[in-house]
């Protein structure tokens, strides 16, 4: 059972009081009309499937039923970091001991920058 | 009996204490301290099971969890039965009774050893998988046979009498295993005042020191162990649990500890002041370090003849001496591949019973237990091991031999010693399923000649669980460890005090597992392996000749392992033979794996409180009391109980359900009924992006619904398959009201945080669940203005009060809120009080309702009404694959809303555009007394041969007391535009059914009883 | 009593203002499953305090303490997992998310309170709901309230994690509630109203063991 | 291949079982083959052996990183059964389930595959409607099976609680007597044996490590023991699929599980036959060692880590004592996790991709074991034909692109 820390509750709490939602970052694409069937289809249920490092949206369901994502190892479990929706990981797949701080600090000025004019999802 | 082998003096046991037990219909006697097994040994009982495969009788080999014969059916009642007991873990109580699992008519004289015997040799590995394949049709023949002989003991076949429980734990440090380290471990890290909690799987605490040789600061070990626990028990940050094994690893340090809190008692717990008390209780422990100080199981030697009774594992002598004052045997054989096992010799022969020899696999043994032994005058012999026990029911002797263990020979003559007990070890393997349950691999170590524990972070082993067996050493590792593990949380340990060892010289022990025999492996007796599945050496030579290469497909084709004992003594010496065999080296084979649980667990004690009337939890509604005052039914909806229907008594006879619903039905289409509907789903939206929020999120419209009115809404998912529909209404410009299903409401209201919390945030609007908030009634019928009229303040009047209105006001006295929503095709009103007053409102009603006839009904006469309005009920008549257009609902489906809202785009994808997907259409059986079957399939063809192609299927179907015929929803392909075409159902009874494809409204088509 | 004239929202006191039977979530279960008696061996004593007022509370922090703080003398606690009261510990308000806190208060005052706080609120982003109906309030008391609970819940209820002033949303048995710590000795727990028939039965159950008795 | 029989186990015997040969040879990788299979699990064999057995393809590899059949073949819950609601699943389970029932004769193996029936029970109304439709359509597709009352219920097992105490009393089953269960192992051993006999090489710690692609379509694979050729490759992987998909530059809409299931200890026969319920979530049969053998939920993660959350075995065997009270005293010896690798609509995909020539079969989630020699059967046809085999053809990739889903998800009340 995961030992799972909310980023709103400011703690750790058991995993039974969380639902897994799927993959995180899946963003609705913005203009769903203009989608190919097979970019609705991906949206819909094309998902990454890693053996590794993996950024997984879930809901603190019986706690404060806000959404977040978590990176984890599919393999040993473990839980690398949580995060609030909006926000970036630190450990990707790429960056398995984590990005480095300058590149964390300048992802954020980028997102707030890029957050004025993309106002209409978080997922991404 | 006499207890014949017990000693005069010495051992842990309460000698004043006198217990009586039945064994195998036989009574003996043993004393409060023994286990079973001991008991079983001091009264001379040496066969105490038949094997599973060969029926060769077995006696007891281990002292403890490891144990792979002793296993006994436990219990002297039906309901008390417990399979599969390990003697050894089993503490003696009075009046326990016991018998051996296998053996018919018992376990001296087994009919089935007749067939080991003859027919050990056509039962090799995998021998199931070569025959018994013909005639095909005898397999199931065959199997039945097979299955007799299946199974060790046999399950209860009542009701269990105990109650089981859980206790959430949470700690620092989870210190698991009480031995030298482990106290050591504790002590270390209780004194900082960290969270600890010490759980240890024996009957009393202390491990090895309760049997040890050694001193501990010139004392007895034990008087340490006590000190130890005196103050461990005094520390409230401490929580000792003996008799509790860690039987599960799970992730981030998620420990589950299954303490048996009764069972040396008993066979069922005792009561205490009246109430029974758990029988076990398992802990869930979630730690924030762990530290296994679970020491390591002795290895016996696998040599022919291993598996008679009188063979045990070296230390297991030691502790039936020392502990229980039992000495298993008169005449003992040692064979030995390491100095620390002499023990066993040396408490013998205190014992004052006769040590025939020690045989040493190595050449030149040296180290201080040696020379204890030679300066007793024990015969040591060198070079040399047991090559075989002889005897049939107990050991008569030993035959010993020289041996080379790097070429796998005997080089000398054999001799045959006269004894009748072996003793032998091959080295001591550490514990490590525990870190291996974490997914952590293993790895060989040859220093320590096993396997070593690999640790995820925040896992730590001590000790002899990672192959430190040296007292001193031990002691200090576990205190070292301890302060790891608490430097890991940030807190600092300080140095203990730790006792004084006498430090001994050691030989370097040599590895040995599988002793040579004169003759080859397959042509050999059998030398076992795991005992418990019979596994042998020669199984696991023929299993590699066969190609089973990978360790993995040794243990699958053998069965080694696999028995209740997980292979606890057997798995290293199998892989070791395996590794032989293949010329590899025992890394090289592959590792070993182990699962939870380390040792089995009752399902009792792992579903714990959650059976019974708690299995999951009923909900219930304001008005659930009256419902059983007046005898309804009650159907599962979710984990609610919703009444079905009102069965009444007529002339002293009770309705069936047919004749209920129909007087319901008649009762809502001519007077007026009521139903509880407060189950539905209820969710209060404010904000003033609520409007735009539900048309993003519902398929229709929403921009022009004004407040005072209601609207029914359909819900998809982004694949444009419908999940959930219901009203919602709008309360104020900024605030509404949904309704959603009672199955559903949970899920929607994840659905819309979903949705906001992710794709939305900028949309200002809150979501809250006011479902149990309200209780809500639904009084519908031509009488229902009249009735609810009597009791209200609010203007009913039909053109002030309109269909798809809702209204404030009070009813029965009681503030509500009232809703013009029909789902029966009638005048209805649903009323919505706060809870509380619910009953009272209802109750008022019927006081009313009388002379109108007031009815009440429940869901089955709700589904009846509104399918005859072709109204759908989700999850009924929808499964996931139907869109709101197969529902031919496109009146409900906003194609033009600015937003692309959810569900929309997958509506124009090739598959959802097809003409002939299965719709939503009315079915008119052709015999109107004929009810369909629910989920009957529809053919166009009913002489077509199997397989019949299907073209959709019944989703719903009644017999309509109003139509006073049969009737049926459907979805059939292009159905929308088959109106008026014949179907047909052929059914399981041969009878084929046929229908007429009609418009799914059955009922008042133009809707107008609604509005009246 | 309604002012849907505001038009924007529809605030609206469910409680009748004449005397009407009421029933707590829990009537049902009290005839069902009994109450047993308090006696000395009572290691655990269950209360419950039923008809009370619940508000949730949706918003900003800060907007919402100025106006909580003005209504009703005492602020919102901004600290996840909190829980704040007045001097008699009859109001209290807890943390049950960075937007959403539960405010409860003596049977009879929420209506009032909810009106006044909207009017503090005024143009303010928030929402406010009345729950009173779903939810009923039980205290746990006694030496084996904590072992009870042990039984019951995951989260760790041991002093240094759950000390006075917490309270929080979590998994009780096979349900959920919130639970919270106001004082030394006693722990609230808040139940929905469906599920409190089933919360109320295990709690028998799992007390059994301490003799458990319910006051009336 | 030396022919098995009980005259030649009782030959073996009396030579003391010296003269058995290998069941399948440990070749060297050959440079090129006809066809690479990459994993060796049941499916993966059964494909193997069905190219060379029906459609003369011989020169083939079946890749395999680990040991044959330690995949979920060696980690499930054994049941067979071929009730599927879709005309679609059912076609392929059928077909799966008239290849068990010679399959031990066929291969010389006894797979132990043993009729002694499914139940999958109803406690609610809705329950007993899915049920009803689904052994309809069942009935007119040519399946065996009827519907049950609590009462049919009980007579045949009369251990389980069918009282209307129970918190999710027993309504109704259904019941399809030619489903039962097999010897996991066994099946992946005869497949094996049957193939290497053929000429099949079943390279074993061989690992795929990439794959040869040039102007979109397959010529071989990157292992661990040097580049193996060939025009054709399925990848039967289960719950690794998705990573040799990444491997092949494409996605799969599937994702890994983790998926429970738990053993009792050895008990003497109480229970023969095979009891489901989805509703209170818990299945259960005896084998014939006499182990309780229980599947658990699957966890809603995505886990390669062949364990999953307590809180699901906590559950399982909750209902378990639920339905039959009387092994509340029996204990669980072992428990463990398979990697099932499940598509939105609970169904396989045994499609072309984006390559040219590289195939996929997976996505089986909880099915795959029973449908092993089905899929291995329909494979084999499809790889040796380059074209879908009409009971294939359904589960294709392109049905999440067309919404053309055979959705098992939200029909079937049906555990699978």
């Amino acid at each position: 059972m995961f030992h799972i820390y909310c980023p709103y509750c400011e703690e750790y709490r058991e995993e039974e009081e969380f639902h897994p939602k799927g993959q995180a970052h899946i963003a609705r694409p913005a203009d769903p009309e203009a989608c190919t069937d097979e970019q609705w289809g991906d949206y819909l249920f094309f998902r990454d499937n890693p053996r590794g490092i993996h950024h997984e949206l879930w809901v603190h369901a019986v706690g404060c039923r806000k959404f977040f994502n978590i990176t984890r190892n599919t393999v040993s479990y473990e839980i690398l970091e949580t995060y609030k929706m909006g926000e970036q990981p630190r450990f990707t797949a790429e960056y398995p001991e984590g990005k480095p701080d300058e590149q964390v600090a300048a992802e954020k000025v980028a997102a707030e920058a890029a957050g004025v004019e993309r106002q209409e999802g978080v997922k991404a | 009996m006499s207890q014949v082998n017990r000693l005069r003096e010495g051992g842990r046991i309460d000698r004043a204490r006198r217990l009586n037990f039945t064994f195998n219909g036989k009574r003996y006697q043993g004393h409060a301290g023994d286990t079973l097994a001991s008991a079983l040994l001091a009264n001379g009982v040496d066969i105490v099971n038949r094997s599973f495969k060969y029926s060769r009788p077995r006696g007891i080999v281990a002292a403890g969890a490891e144990e792979p014969n002793a296993l006994i059916q436990l219990g002297s009642t039906e309901a008390t039965q417990v399979p599969n007991v390990r003697a050894t873990q089993q503490a003696l109580f009075e009046g326990l009774t016991a018998q051996s699992t296998n053996g018919w008519p018992n376990v001296q004289r087994d009919v089935m050893s007749l067939v080991g015997k003859l027919g050990g040799r056509f039962m090799p590995p995998g021998f199931y998988y070569k025959t018994f394949m013909a005639p095909a049709s005898m397999w199931m023949t065959y199997e039945k046979f097979i299955r007799k002989g299946a199974g060790l003991g046999r399950s209860p076949m009542e009701r269990d009498p105990d109650i089981y429980d859980h206790l959430n734990q949470h700690c620092d440090l989870l210190v698991i295993g009480a031995g030298p380290v482990g106290l050591a471990a504790a002590l270390t890290a209780a004194r900082t005042g960290a969270r600890v909690i010490l759980a240890d799987e024996q009957e009393e605490m202390g491990g090895s020191l309760l049997d040890s040789r050694e001193t501990l600061n010139g004392q007895p070990a034990s008087q340490w162990v006590a000190q130890v626990l005196e103050e461990l028990a005094g520390l409230d940050n401490v929580t000792l649990l003996p008799r509790t094994t860690a039987h599960g690893y799970h992730d981030h340090h998620f420990v589950t500890l299954h303490e048996r809190r009764t069972e040396h008692l008993g066979e069922t717990a005792p009561l205490a002041a009246g109430v029974r008390p758990a029988r076990s209780r398992l802990h869930r422990v979630r730690a924030g370090q762990v530290l296994l100080a679970t020491g390591a199981h002795e290895r016996p030697l696998v040599y022919a003849g291993n598996d008679v009774p009188g063979n045990l594992v070296a230390g297991a002598v030691s502790t039936y001496i020392r502990r229980y004052g039992v000495v298993p045997g008169n005449k003992l054989v040692l064979s030995v591949s390491n100095d620390h096992a002499y023990r066993a010799a040396l408490d013998w022969d205190e014992a004052g019973r006769e040590v025939v020899a020690i045989v040493d696999a190595r050449p030149a043994p040296d180290g201080e237990l040696v020379e204890q032994a030679r300066d007793r005058g024990l015969r040591v012999i060198t070079g040399s091991a047991v090559l075989e026990a002889k005897g049939s029911t107990r050991v008569s002797g030993a035959r010993i031999a020289t041996i080379d263990t790097a070429t796998f020979t005997v080089t000398g003559q054999a001799e045959t010693l006269a004894c009748d007990t072996i003793a032998s070890s091959g080295g001591y393997s550490p514990v490590i399923h525990l870190a291996s349950h974490t997914g952590a691999r293993p790895t060989w170590n040859d220093e320590v000649l096993g396997f070593v524990p690999s640790l995820v972070k925040g896992v730590h082993a001590a000790g002899s669980a990672r192959g430190i067996h040296d007292l001193a050493e031990g002691l200090a590792d576990g205190m070292a460890k301890a302060c790891e593990a608490l430097a890991e949380l940030g807190k600092s340990a300080e140095v203990i005090a730790l006792p004084q060892v006498e430090a001994r010289r050691e030989g370097v022990a040599c590895a040995l597992y599988q002793v040579p025999h004169e003759k080859p492996t397959l042509r050999a007796p059998k030398q076992f392996v795991d005992m418990q599945n019979d596994v042998t050496a020669a199984a696991i030579e023929l299993a590699t000749r066969e190609g089973f290469e990978s360790i993995e497909h040794v243990k699958r084709y053998t069965a080694m392992g696999f028995g209740t004992d997980q292979g606890k003594l057997g798995n290293i010496n199998g892989m070791a033979i395996a590794a032989r065999c293949l010329g590899k080296s025992i890394p090289e084979v592959g590792t070993t794996v182990f699962r939870p649980n380390y040792t089995p667990v009752t399902f009792g004690a792992i579903a714990g409180r959650h059976c019974r009337d708690l299995f999951d939890p009923e909900r219930y509604t304001a008005m659930h009391q009256w419902h059983v005052e007046h005898g309804a039914e009650f159907e599962e909806v979710g984990q609610w109980k919703r009444p079905w229907y009102f069965p009444q008594s007529v002339n002293g006879k009770q309705e069936t359900m047919h004749e209920a619903v129909a007087r319901e039905c008649l009762a809502v289409r001519e007077k007026v009924g009521i139903l509880d509907a407060s189950t539905l789903g209820k969710i209060d939206i404010q904000g003033p992006d609520a409007r735009e929020f539900l048309n993003r999120i519902y398929t229709n419209k929403w921009a022009k619904l004004a407040v005072g009115r209601a609207r029914y809404g359909l819900m998809c998912k982004d694949d444009g398959m419908l999940m959930d529909d219901g009203t919602t209404s709008c309360l104020g410009e900024n605030h509404f009201l949904m309704t959603t299903t009672t199955g559903g409401a949970a899920g929607v209201m994840e659905w819309l945080e979903l949705w906001h919390q992710t794709e939305w945030p900028e949309l200002n609007v809150t979501f809250t669940s006011v479902t149990d908030h309200w209780a809500t009634m639904t009084i519908t019928g031509p009488e229902a203005r009249n009735l609810l009229a009597e009791i209200t303040d609010i203007d009913l009047a039909r053109d002030r009060f309109k269909f798809m209105d809702w209204r404030e006001g009070k009813v029965a006295e009681v503030p509500a809120r009232v809703f013009r929503i029909s789902f029966t095709g009638e005048l209805a009103y649903e009323i919505n009080v706060q809870a509380n007053y619910a009953l009272h409102v209802w109750k008022t009603l019927f006081q009313h309702g009388e002379k109108y006839g007031l009815t009440p009904y429940g869901t089955e006469t709700m589904h009846v009404l509104r399918a005859e309005k072709g109204f759908i009920i989700a999850g009924q008549d929808t499964d996931g694959s139907v869109t709101p257009e197969d529902l031919g609902m496109q009146w409900a489906v906003g194609y033009d809303k600015p937003y692309s809202w959810v569900g929309k785009r997958a509506l124009s994808r090739s598959d959802t555009r097809r003409i002939d997907r299965k719709q939503l259409v009315g079915l008119k059986p052709k015999d109107p007394t004929v009810v369909l079957e629910e989920g009957a399939q529809i053919v166009f063809d009913p002489d077509h041969a199997i397989p019949m192609p299907m073209v959709g299927h019944v989703t719903s179907s009644y017999y309509s007391p109003t139509l006073q015929s049969g009737f049926a929803l459907a979805v059939v392909k292009g159905g929308q535009s088959r109106m008026g075409q014949t179907v047909y159902l052929p059914m399981a009874d041969g009878k084929t059914h046929a229908a007429e494809i009609v418009g799914p409204i059955f009922y008042d088509p133009k809707g107008e009883r609604q509005h009246v | 009593m309604s002012e849907q004239t505001a038009n924007w929202f529809n605030l609206y006191d469910a409680r009748p203002d004449t005397e009407v039977p009421a029933e707590s979530p829990l009537a049902w279960s009290y005839q069902n499953s009994g109450r047993p008696s308090v006696s000395q061996r009572s290691r655990v004593v269950l209360r419950e305090r039923p008809m009370l007022g619940h508000l949730i509370l949706r918003g900003g922090a800060i907007v919402l303490d100025e106006a909580v703080r003005r209504v009703l003398g005492f602020g919102v606690p901004g600290r996840p997992n909190s829980l704040s009261q007045d001097e008699g510990g009859e109001r209290s308000i807890q943390w049950l998310s960075p937007d959403e806190w539960l405010l409860i208060v003596p049977g009879g005052e929420e209506f009032s309170l909810e009106s006044r706080l909207r009017e503090a609120l005024g143009d303010a982003h928030y929402a406010i709901v009345n729950v009173s109906g779903g939810q009923t309030l039980l205290e746990l008391e006694g030496d084996k309230a904590r072992e009870l609970l042990m039984k019951s819940t995951p989260y760790d209820v041991h002093p240094d994690a759950f000390p006075v002033g917490k309270g929080v949303t979590t998994v009780f048995a096979k349900s959920n509630l919130i639970l919270r710590r106001p004082t030394e000795t006693r722990w609230e727990l808040v139940l929905r109203r469906s599920f409190a028939d089933y919360c109320y039965r295990w709690i028998l159950d799992a007390g059994r063991e301490y003799a458990i008795g319910v006051e009336a | 291949m030396q022919r098995y029989s009980g005259f030649g186990l009782a030959k073996h015997a009396l030579s003391h079982h010296e003269n058995w040969e290998r069941q399948w040879r440990n070749p060297t990788p050959k440079k090129q083959y006809d066809v690479i299979i990459v994993g060796g699990g049941g499916h993966g064999l059964a494909t193997a052996y069905y190219l060379a057995k029906e459609h003369g393809i011989t020169n083939v590899a079946v890749v395999e990183k680990g040991w044959l059949g330690g995949g979920n073949t060696a980690r499930n819950t054994t049941i067979v059964r071929s009730n599927y609601l879709w005309d679609e699943s059912a076609a392929l389970y059928e077909h799966a389930m008239k290849l068990w029932e010679g399959l031990s004769q066929d291969l010389n193996y006894n797979v132990m595959f043993s009729q002694r029936g499914v139940l999958n029970l109803g406690h609610t109304l809705q329950d007993m409607r899915d049920i009803q439709r689904r052994v309809n359509a069942n009935r007119l597709n040519g399946i065996d099976g009827e519907v049950l009352d609590a009462k049919g219920v009980q007579e045949i097992v009369p251990i389980m609680d069918c009282s209307k105490n129970a918190r999710y009393p027993v309504l109704g089953a259904s019941w399809q007597p030619r489903a039962g269960v097999a010897r996991h192992d066994a099946v992946a051993w005869g497949y094996a044996r049957a193939a290497d006999a053929l000429g099949v090489d079943l390279l074993q710690n061989t690992e795929v490590t990439g794959f040869k692609i040039r102007d979109g379509r397959v010529y071989g694979v990157h292992t661990n023991r040097g580049d193996i050729e060939a025009k054709t490759v399925g990848c039967v992987a289960a719950g690794n699929s998705g990573v040799l998909a990444k491997m092949a530059g494409f996605r799969l809409p599937l994702e890994s599980h983790p998926l429970q299931a738990l053993v009792s200890e050895p008990l003497k026969p109480v229970l023969d036959t095979v009891v489901m319920s989805n509703h209170v979530h818990g299945y259960i049969s005896q084998t014939d060692k006499g182990d309780l053998v229980i599947g658990a939920g699957i966890d809603g993660y995505n886990g390669y880590g062949q364990r999953g959350s307590y809180p699901t075995v906590e559950h399982t065997l909750q209902a378990i004592v639920e339905m039959f009270p009387i092994f509340s005293r029996v204990r669980m010896n072992r428990q463990w996790g398979g990697i099932v690798d499940t598509c939105p609509d609970a169904c396989p995909i045994l499609s072309a991709t984006p390559v040219k020539g590289l195939y996929f079969n997976c996505g089986w989630g909880t099915g795959g074991f029973k449908a092993t020699p089905g899929s291995g059967h329909v494979f084999a046809w499809t790889l040796a034909k380059n074209q879908a085999h009409p009971l294939a053809a359904p589960f294709s990739i392109d049905r999440f692109h067309s919404g053309a889903l055979v959705d098992e998800h939200g029909a079937a009340g049906v555990a699978h």
